[in-house]
């Protein structure tokens, strides 16, 4: 090989060594500020590697023993919980490789309700979410109530505190004569059914006599 | 009577063996890439954003350096490269750019092109780089800070920090096999003490570096490592565990070995190696750093020119008051 | 060949710069180039000592006797380099706790003696003054120009003012004594790269 | 030998006109170089303990004499009465003496604050007591005439921890100054009153 192609080649792995290099940084956003695995603390005398991973398992403490103080009730001060952890990725790094936000933890141990986090007023733009469907679809996920479940849940409480609009008492509002068999079929049995208590799918007699 | 074998030479034309300067530089690249690839395969991207960078930028600089001192360029030897690759290997995963761009430029300009390029550099570049990166930001090239949202499955403390704080007992989570197959956080490169060690054998044995200097280096450290754990066992780690933490190998095989800045006789080389073993475990053990092998290179490259006065004595000499 | 007195004076400012081509006074170049408010500082107080001890020097060149007119040179040096450290104490007090012991120091400063000794004692006391203010200029330039280099990479400030955004991380190792050899180093190396173009 | 005492009537000569000259400027210029080191390096301190006083304690001072030595003592007008003196007093410490600057309500009797103004203590130890609030707190609202002793030697001042040394040093300087001030009280008083808000 001649010099000059050696040169040349030379040339040609810089550049893609550079150009490799500023795509790795530039498609990377910056993983050190947000929710570490370990917080690094300095100090005047030894410096500090508190590790949140071996405090949850050897010493069995709960996110909730040094974050949020829910007893105070963040919401009013706090912008909302999404604002930290964000709908775009429910990972939370603090819990190591692949940990998931959970959210029966959270409602089961820490005893908050969906509400608490979700559907809360947006100090930002002064307005919480108008449309039910901007974030529930037709059907549910595990972690998002389908549309009309969601309703069921969550708008009633409020129609029925007012008195306005569809309520509990009058399901004819919504479901018309044909569509309240639909209803029924599709969303009461459901529950019946877990709990095993009043007209169920396969009792279809229980309701439709002869 | 002087051995008459070491005197006989054939006769002329001699031949060269096609070994250059490029062939070294670029086999001694071939050798870290072992312990390149387990860190890559540890850190993932960022980790290759670094090495690449690193490379590339010393590539650069060197080419800048050519053209600034109007002397045909030099990039294609290999060896701004190789430092460029031998500093990315000492650095945490996530280092800002702009650390490892100003590193490079410390490495190659200051550390080496400003004595004239390569051969003529009294220091290695690499360690120049590195020391002067620390005096300045020690807080990107502290591991612990750097590296603190990867997840292991091993205790993600820098195991020589731990050292450092809680003696010998500090790092009893970690085993000797666990260093030696990386299972510790460091430098990119550093981690993988098996890869070095094999990258560091090959690299002796085809005489790409020089056995001497790496062997005496690693069993300096052994042997002062093993005077203070025999002193108080409670405060100072064993021989073994100095030698595959922290820059141990990468400093035995491709940093203390860097041509210009060791020594070319065998008893120098012995002395020069030793010396920087020794140091490293002082500095580790009583000094105020974590790590000592970034200044115990630099110390020891700076004893060089004198320690190279010890040579084999000409057979015939001059005789003044005949 | 003579040398007119503007000639002497501009010399220092280039052609025989302290410390870059007169490799001298390197102590205080190195120790004080922290910032530029110190360079500038010490560079003031050496030429007020280099000028008087000059014009001082050449004018009782023909008084003093050979065998001791290293003795007498710094006797003389030593009286306006106190006389500088009163004045800074009097109405620079900060400064003088800044430049601290390098202010004393500036009678053993090579540049202060070695220009009684190679010019002022063999010349008149006209070219011995533009001699010394040259030299005297030349360093302050000197001076500054390290610090300013060194202050504004090792802090990111200059006199107090933020030069670089808030994002710049001060590149400390400037401000530190080896940052010190290589700033003056690279300096050098521009320097003889200008010049032998 | 004419040589011989040409140089020595050179060096006398120009000695003498250098310690001369020296001597004139060092007295011309003692009163604004003690100006100068009152206000960078006692200033501060002097500051610090009087901080609710209206006027500037530095600029307000008178001296007296105790047991044949000057001692400076600043006024401080607190609620327009001046009923502050600051006072500086010295105890043995790890490293040399160890000076504190007291600041005594003469109307009470009682210490105000004390600040530390020089010490040579080993740094990171014994120098905390230059930021050790907590310890120099302890001392505020004690009757300057009293006995001062770290709780080791049966007083009630809480060392602080790691540096017995320093903090028995300031006991000591606190406890001297409260003597001194026993011993001038009624001339702190008379002169006192001069100043007015």
């Amino acid at each position: 090989m001649s010099d000059k192609k050696k040169r040349k080649v030379a040339y040609v792995i810089a550049l893609v060594c550079l150009v490799v290099g500023i795509v790795c940084y530039a498609a990377l956003p910056d993983r050190s500020q947000q929710e570490p695995v370990r917080v690094y603390y300095e100090s005047t005398g030894e410096n500090v590697l508190f590790d949140h991973q071996s405090h949850s398992r050897d010493f069995q403490l709960g996110c909730l023993d040094c974050h949020h103080e829910i007893a105070q009730k963040e919401n009013g001060s706090h912008a909302s919980c999404v604002s930290c952890h964000t709908a775009e990725s429910s990972l939370v790094p603090a819990l190591g490789e692949g940990g998931l936000f959970d959210h029966e933890t959270h409602s089961q141990y820490y005893g908050l309700s969906c509400t608490d986090c979700h559907h809360m007023y947006d100090p930002e733009s002064g307005t919480s979410p108008q449309n039910c469907n901007a974030c529930h679809m037709e059907t549910g996920d595990d972690y998002m109530p389908g549309l009309a479940d969601s309703y069921h849940q969550q708008c009633i409480g409020c129609h029925q505190d007012f008195g306005v609009g569809p309520t509990m008492e009058n399901c004819n509002d919504c479901h018309g004569p044909r569509k309240r068999a639909d209803a029924f079929h599709d969303q009461c049995t459901g529950c019946h059914e877990a709990a095993k208590q009043g007209p169920v799918r396969d009792d279809c007699m229980g309701c439709h006599a002869y | 009577m002087p051995d008459r074998k070491k005197l006989t030479v054939s006769y002329a034309p001699f031949w060269h063996d096609g070994s250059s300067i490029s062939t070294k530089q670029y086999h001694i690249i071939a050798a870290t890439m072992l312990a390149v690839i387990a860190g890559l395969l540890r850190y993932g991207a960022p980790a290759l954003g670094v090495l690449s960078l690193s490379v590339g930028s010393a590539m650069v600089w060197e080419y800048l350096m050519n053209l600034a001192t109007r002397r045909p360029v030099s990039i294609a030897d290999g060896n701004a490269a190789l430092i460029g690759l031998l500093f990315g290997m000492l650095l945490p995963a996530v280092t800002p750019w702009w650390v490892v761009i100003v590193g490079t430029l410390v490495a190659v300009v200051i550390g080496k092109q400003i004595y004239g390029g390569i051969g003529g550099n009294p220091f290695n570049p690499v360690a120049v780089a590195y020391a002067i990166l620390m005096i300045s930001w020690p807080i990107y090239l502290d591991f612990n800070a750097a590296l603190v949202n990867y997840s292991f499955d091993f205790p993600a403390a820098y195991p020589l920090v731990l050292m450092n704080a809680y003696g010998a007992g500090g790092i009893e989570a970690f085993s000797l096999t666990d260093f030696l197959m990386g299972r510790q956080t460091g430098g990119i490169g550093a981690t993988f003490g098996l890869g070095l060690i094999v990258g560091g054998i090959y690299l002796m044995a085809r005489g790409f570096i020089r056995w001497e200097i790496a062997v005496s280096f690693l069993a300096g450290i052994f042997v002062s490592a093993l005077c203070f754990n025999l002193y108080d066992p409670e405060a100072f780690a064993s021989p073994g565990v100095h030698l595959l933490t922290g820059f141990s190998l990468i400093g035995a095989f491709f940093l203390a070995t860097e041509d210009s800045s060791s020594p070319v006789n065998f008893i120098p080389m012995l002395i020069y190696g030793a010396l920087g073993g020794v140091l490293t475990v002082l500095i580790r053990n009583q000094g105020a750093h974590v790590d000592g092998v970034i200044y115990a290179i630099l110390i020891i490259n700076l004893i060089n020119p004198i320690i190279d006065k010890i040579r084999p004595k000409a057979t015939g000499r001059v005789m003044y008051h005949a | 060949m003579a040398k007119t007195i503007g000639q002497e004076f501009v010399k220092g400012l280039w052609e025989e710069i302290p410390p870059f081509r007169l490799v001298l006074g390197l102590c205080p170049t190195l120790a004080v180039t922290k910032s530029v408010e110190n360079g500038i500082g010490m560079g003031l107080a050496t030429t007020f000592v280099l000028v008087c001890a000059n014009i001082l020097v050449s004018l009782l060149s023909g008084v003093i006797p050979s065998k001791i007119r290293i003795a007498c040179f710094i006797i003389i040096i030593a009286t306006f380099v106190t006389v500088v450290e009163l004045m800074m104490q009097a109405y620079a007090y900060q400064l003088f706790q800044n430049l601290g012991i390098f202010i004393p120091l500036i009678v053993v400063n090579c540049i202060v003696l070695g220009r009684s000794e190679a010019f002022a004692s063999k010349n008149k006391v006209v070219p011995s003054f533009a001699d010394g203010l040259g030299i005297g200029i030349g360093f302050t330039i000197s001076l500054t120009v390290i610090s300013a280099v060194r202050e504004s990479l090792g802090t990111g400030k200059i006199m107090g003012n933020q030069l670089f955004g808030s994002s710049f991380e001060p590149f400390s190792f400037m401000v530190e004594a080896p940052g010190a050899f290589i700033c003056l180093g690279l300096l050098l190396c521009v320097m003889n790269m200008v010049s032998s173009k | 030998m004419r040589e011989m005492v040409k140089m020595v009537i050179v060096l006398v000569v120009l000695s003498s006109l250098s310690g001369g000259l020296l001597a004139g400027l060092k007295n011309k210029y003692q009163e604004r170089i003690d100006n100068q080191i009152l206000t960078f390096v006692k200033g501060p301190a002097i500051h610090s303990i009087l901080k609710d006083a209206s006027n500037d304690p530095v600029a307000d001072r008178f001296s007296l004499s105790i047991n044949d030595a000057e001692k400076v003592f600043f006024v401080g007008i607190i609620d327009g009465v001046p009923r502050a003196v600051a006072f500086e007093a010295f105890g043995g410490g790890y490293g040399g003496d160890l000076g504190v600057m007291v600041a005594v309500d003469v109307q009470t009797d009682e210490i105000i604050n004390i600040s530390v103004t020089t010490h040579n203590e080993t740094p990171g130890i014994g120098s905390a007591v230059e930021t050790d609030t907590d310890f120099k707190n302890q001392f505020a609202g004690k009757k300057a005439v009293g006995d001062f002793k770290v709780k080791n030697d049966g007083g009630e001042i809480t060392a602080m921890s790691g540096a017995t040394v320093t903090s028995k040093a300031v006991c000591s300087a606190v406890q001297r100054a409260g003597d001194m001030y026993q011993q001038v009280k009624s001339q702190i008083k008379d002169q006192v009153k001069n100043f007015t808000g």
